[in-house]
């Protein structure tokens, strides 16, 4: 019995991956979020109902480096936030550690690549096309 | 000697109930957001963004837009709970239950609040 | 019926029992790094050390002056002077590094304002021999059989021991193994959760089965106190020492019997009969309700027996304690406020609970000295070790508590004669070279539990008519009516009558599961059998002691008679006729003065 | 519904046995309610002493100090013996197996993962120091943080209602979690760090989503949720 329980506790010893952080920082960016969520919203929906977010209205938000911060802070935290929460799914229900590694690789890359894609989305948008009335 | 482990099952309260709701609203929203970033960032173009917009403007989209609402005040208010749980004792036996009512109450007032704004954008 | 499987265990130690003494044994067996096998019914954390409530007695003076030789007169008196005064010495002079070594061992006791541990009053504990009440019970709330046996067991966790001592929960003790010498070397037992015999052979075994009064209609104890060690025992050739000694609690809940702990009365609770009338000043007029549990007991009975029993069949009396108030009530004793209010649904802040003297403890059991080896007679000396074979706690006797023990000194009981267990038989094991047997494993395990697998195949195979409730609701039912509080010759003869029909029942009992896997009805019956044994033994021994002494009370024979029955009882049991011998008690202490028989006032 | 001695009520019991069965079936058993303050235990003990003698279910010391006899009463869990049938307001009582054990016969689990668990958190007192001759000094309020904690009877009634434990094979569950804040609260004990280490897994304290069905689940009235809140605040300041 004694050896099995020591194979037991080895489970939990030394994995070096502790969870800590994650758990952390998924309660910290949680509350950070609903921050920006809650701006996030009232710019978009609340702030002039009817409106239709035109490409204008929002590059000419966009034009200032203060609201640029705003929307990438945004994306960053959300999307950290939400991956960190998709981990916690593959912790919950994957018990393979095949697919535990694979799922974590994948969403890893998908989260880089949207932060690229944000970045790359949010930023050209400081040059309005076409002036901010055409 | 074969043991067997049927499914569990378990009766309802609202704990449970609301970090069910939680997993499904945060997991909404995960997919939203890319859903969502993809989009705009396809749409790299003035017209394209415009014509977009157009389409996402209508009051069906309106309408989902609302039920959005809903899914991010939900997960917003009970994982402030949740931090309440974990740093501020927010789980006593006495008022576990009661809790997780008075966050959810607060949520469907917050969701009224910016619901409205929102349902008059349907009208415009 | 499929074959039943078997398995062969080796150990050093096999340890049946996982309660607070089997526990002590296994922590020193580990200490001195032989391989023991704790085999026990149940997990080790619910044996029912786990229910006791009061505290552990020990002279450590946090609340006032104490003194082990204090602890030691109170200890001979209250057992009617028939305790064995040097394991009587030795217990209370090692009570107090006892405590200290659980406390050492991580025990949550409830602490004084100075951070040392608390200790409360409890009957029959006093100071300079009778003066005043004493403080000697160590306490953690009122769980401390709850925070004793998860401490022990937490000990065994540890990393020093854990690689030695291997629990092997849910293993049920159907017989142990003597060699043609007499040498106790190993114990049978029934797998109970996948089935099958599992044979643990070990060059020691340590019994510590605990209580076994579940004969009684209303008790205090577990599902599982069946006295299976004693009839296990008794079928190896040894004699079960005191079995007349029965303790009846006197405020067990009416009907079910759970425990209201002695400290209600304690703190200002007092018992009524039908007319209002507080009892207790005609039975003992100076300590009413606070006399010792035999005496209160017996108060209580002869109450019923005179008709001012409460009830429409005026057989219980009441506990009353709401005078107490609400507050003091919810802040000093919460645990009875619930325990009476889950069992009887009366809210003890307003009514008066409904309680009954209860069975509650075997003083009696599997003989040993005061280094917890089995003795049996032989010959001229009535105490022979038997090699290899231990007991401890509440099924051996030592004897610390002759015919009545005190309350908060059975806790200490365990872990002093658990530990001593564990320290000899280590000691045995190491000192001399034993060898276990190795013939081939089939001829062995034919040789020595052949009869036990027959049994067990016999069961299973038996188209057996008689159900086993119906004996055993008969058992409880007689024992209760004419083996309680008060016995007379008439009584008893009727319950050895009542007991041959049972016994003669018992073999035609037949069981309705014939499945392997935990099979309640094949453990239920088995303990039944255990339950006939001891309950017979204990007749048969009360028919013969024509005197009454702590808890075995005669009304044919009211007084105590110290000329001719300051002795112990043997009983052996063969098929169903009992044996009963004698043997003299231990009067000298190993360095303090003797105590003699004095007439016993509270 | 309120009872009467007398009545029958229904216990709707699950069945199975590894020697014999593929899966479960429930049966019907006709109770008399026989006595006011009646538990579920004296309900299966009349089953099983006069209408079917293979029922099998774990008990020992009928009155909540146990632990033996978790299991699954109406969809929640609780110790049958301090279960008032009266109390369930229900004629029908449906009885289960705790959820998420591998079942051996009818009501008994196999509990050996639960106890490994409970074993991992190093759930004894570690001493660095030598002790004093006498005890260690332990300061009232020191001793209380330890209520509400270590009155603890392993029953498994809030593991087995937790849904990350049914989920994660690896998560070590709320009781195994209390009976690691027993000895991390304690002030005598000596070894906080290396018990934190093992807590601080993914597999320990941080799998708990306080989902809360560990609160109403255990018989004597404990918080896991708030004792798994203790040390994950504890991990935390010790780390941040
Ligand atoms: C309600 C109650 C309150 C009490 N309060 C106090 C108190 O306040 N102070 C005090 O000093 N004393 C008290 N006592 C008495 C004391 O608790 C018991 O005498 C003591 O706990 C017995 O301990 P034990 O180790 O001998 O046996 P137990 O703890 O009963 O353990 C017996 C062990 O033997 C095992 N076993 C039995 N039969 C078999 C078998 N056939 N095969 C395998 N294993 C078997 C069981 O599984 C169990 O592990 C109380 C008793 C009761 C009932
Ligand atoms: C608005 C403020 C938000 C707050 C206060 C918040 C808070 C939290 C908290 C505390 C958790 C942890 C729950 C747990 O461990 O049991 C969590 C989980 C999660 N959150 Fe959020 N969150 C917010 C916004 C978001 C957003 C915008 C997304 C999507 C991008 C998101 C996606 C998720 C996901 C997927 C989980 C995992 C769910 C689970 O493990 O059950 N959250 N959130
Ligand atoms: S915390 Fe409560 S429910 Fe959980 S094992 Fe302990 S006593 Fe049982
Ligand atoms: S139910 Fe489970 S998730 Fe946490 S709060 Fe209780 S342990
Ligand atoms: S039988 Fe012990 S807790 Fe129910």
């Amino acid at each position: 019995m004694a050896t099995a329980i020591r194979g037991f506790i080895d489970r939990y010893n030394g994995s070096g991956k502790t969870g800590a952080f994650n758990w952390f920082f998924q309660r910290i960016s949680g509350v950070i979020l609903l921050v920006l969520i809650v701006g996030h919203f009232y710019i978009e929906h609340f702030y002039a109902p009817g409106t239709i977010p035109t490409y204008n209205v929002v590059a000419g938000r966009l034009a200032s480096l203060g609201w640029k911060l705003f929307d990438l802070t945004f994306v960053i935290f959300a999307l950290w936030h939400g991956i960190n929460g998709i981990f916690e799914f593959i912790d919950d229900y994957v018990h393979s550690n095949g697919w535990r590694l694979f799922l974590r690789a994948l969403f890893w890359f998908v989260g880089i690549l949207y932060l690229v894609l944000a970045l790359l989305t949010i930023l050209p948008f400081s040059v309005p096309q076409g002036g901010i009335n055409g | 000697m074969a043991y067997y482990r049927p499914p569990a099952k378990y009766r309802w309260h609202a704990g449970f109930v609301a970090w069910l709701l939680h997993r499904i609203t945060g997991l909404l929203l995960i997919l939203y957001l890319f859903l969502h970033e993809w989009l705009i960032s396809s749409l790299q173009s003035k017209s394209s963004f415009d014509s977009a917009m157009a389409v996402v403007s209508s009051p069906l989209f309106k309408l989902l837009e609302i039920g959005l609402w809903a899914v991010v005040i939900y997960h917003a208010v009970n994982g402030i709970r949740v931090v309440f749980v974990n740093f501020f004792h927010a789980a006593e036996r006495s008022n576990y239950n009661i809790n997780v009512w008075v966050f959810w109450i607060i949520a469907a007032i917050l969701f009224v609040i910016g619901a409205i704004p929102m349902a008059k954008g349907l009208f415009y | 019926m499929a074959d039943i499987p078997l398995k062969i265990h080796e150990a050093d130690v096999v340890i049946v029992g996982s309660g607070g003494a089997g526990l002590s044994a296994a922590v020193q067996t580990g200490l001195a790094h032989l391989k023991t096998v704790v085999i026990s019914e149940v997990f080790p954390t619910r044996s029912h050390t786990v229910s006791a409530q009061g505290g552990i007695n020990a002279a450590l003076a946090n609340m006032d002056e104490d003194y082990w030789i204090w602890h030691m007169y109170d200890t001979v008196k209250g057992s009617d002077y028939v305790g064995d005064q040097d394991a009587i010495e030795y217990y209370t002079k090692n009570a107090p590094s006892t405590i200290y070594m659980l406390e050492h061992w991580g025990m949550p006791f409830s602490r004084t304002k100075e951070g040392r541990i608390y200790q409360r009053a409890f009957g029959g504990q006093t100071r300079n021999f009778g003066e005043t009440l004493a403080h000697r019970s160590c306490a953690v709330a009122d769980r401390s059989g709850h925070s004793l046996l998860h401490t022990l067991f937490e000990r065994t966790l540890r990393s020093d021991i854990a690689p030695y001592v291997s629990y092997f929960s849910e293993y049920y003790a159907l017989d142990m193994i003597r060699d043609d010498s007499g040498h106790v070397i190993g114990v049978v037992s029934w797998n109970m959760v996948d089935g099958g015999i599992n044979i643990f052979f070990g060059k020691a075994v340590i019994f510590a089965t605990g209580g076994n009064t579940r004969n009684y209609r209303t008790n205090t104890n577990a599902h599982i106190n069946t006295g299976d060690g004693w009839s296990i025992a008794m079928r190896a050739g040894i004699p079960i020492e005191d079995p007349e000694y029965v303790q009846f609690h006197p405020t067990g809940i009416y009907t079910v019997g759970n425990l209201i702990t002695e400290g209600v009365r304690g703190e200002g609770g007092y018992l009524l009969n039908s007319e209002g009338e507080r009892f207790m000043k005609k039975y003992a007029p100076h300590v009413l309700d606070l006399a010792s549990r035999d005496v209160v007991s017996r108060g209580m009975a002869q109450e019923i027996r005179e008709g001012k029993g409460v009830g429409s069949k005026k057989d219980h009396m009441l506990l009353k304690l709401d005078h107490l108030g609400h507050d003091f009530i919810m802040d000093k004793l919460p645990g009875i406020w619930e325990l009476a209010y889950k069992f009887t649904g009366i809210d003890c802040t307003k009514d008066p609970i409904p309680v009954e003297p209860t069975a509650h403890y075997h003083m009696g059991g599997i003989p040993t000295n005061r280094f917890a080896q089995v003795v049996i007679p032989d010959g001229d000396n009535p105490e022979k070790p038997v090699p290899g074979f231990y007991a401890a706690g509440e099924c051996a006797c030592v004897s610390l508590h002759g015919s009545n023990r005190l309350g908060c000194n059975s806790l200490l009981d365990l872990v002093v004669t658990g530990t001593q267990a564990g320290r000899q038989a280590s000691k045995w094991i190491l000192e001399n070279d034993i060898e276990l047997p190795t013939p081939p494993v089939e001829y062995l395990a034919d040789k020595t539990a052949g009869g036990t697998i027959k049994k067990i195949q016999n069961l299973f195979d038996s188209e057996g008519s008689v159900r086993m409730d119906e004996i055993l609701e008969k058992l409880r039912d007689s024992m209760s009516t004419n083996m309680g509080v008060f016995r007379t010759e008439d009584s008893i003869k009727r319950q050895l009558d009542v007991l041959a029909d049972l016994r003669k029942k018992y073999k035609k009992v037949g069981i309705q599961d014939k499945g392997l896997s935990f099979n309640l009805d094949l453990i239920e019956t088995l303990e039944l059998g255990s339950l006939l044994d001891i309950s017979l033994i204990g007749t048969a021994a009360a028919l013969n002691r024509t005197e009454s002494r702590g808890a075995h009370y005669r009304d044919d024979y009211p007084e105590r008679n110290d000329k001719e029955w300051l002795e112990h009882t043997l009983t052996f049991l063969n098929n169903d006729k009992v044996d009963i011998k004698y043997k003299p008690v231990r009067m000298k202490p190993l360095t303090a003065p003797t105590f003699q028989p004095k007439k016993r006032v509270y | 519904m309120s009872l009467a001695v007398g009545d029958k009520i229904i216990f709707k019991i699950q069945r199975f046995s590894s020697d014999a069965d593929k899966k479960e079936h429930y049966e019907d058993y006709e109770v008399e309610y026989r006595k006011d303050g009646m538990m579920i235990l004296d309900g299966l003990n009349q089953i099983r002493w006069e209408q079917d003698g293979t029922l099998s279910y774990r008990r020992s010391c009928r009155e909540g100090v146990c632990g033996s006899d978790g299991m699954n009463i109406n969809g929640i869990n609780m110790v049958s013996c301090m279960t008032h049938i009266s109390d369930l307001k229900s004629s029908v009582i449906t009885i289960r197996p705790l959820p998420g054990f591998p079942i051996v016969k009818d009501l008994v689990c196999d509990m050996t993962d639960f106890f490994n668990k409970y074993y991992v958190v190093k759930p004894y007192l570690i001493e660095k120091t030598p002790p004093p001759g006498e005890e260690r000094l332990q300061s009232i309020e020191d001793r209380n943080k330890l209520n509400g904690i270590y009155e603890c009877i392993l029953c498994a009634c809030c593991s087995s209602s937790c849904p990350s434990y049914w989920a994660d094979p690896d998560y070590l569950g709320p009781s195994a979690l209390i009976n690691a804040a027993r000895f991390v609260l304690d002030s005598r004990d000596e070894g906080k760090d290396e018990r934190l280490d093992i807590l601080n897994d993914k597999h320990g304290v941080w799998r708990c989503h306080t989902i809360m069905n560990c609160i109403p689940a255990c018989p004597k009235e404990l918080n896991p949720t708030k004792a798994i809140a203790e040390l994950q605040q504890t991990i935390v300041s010790r780390k941040y």
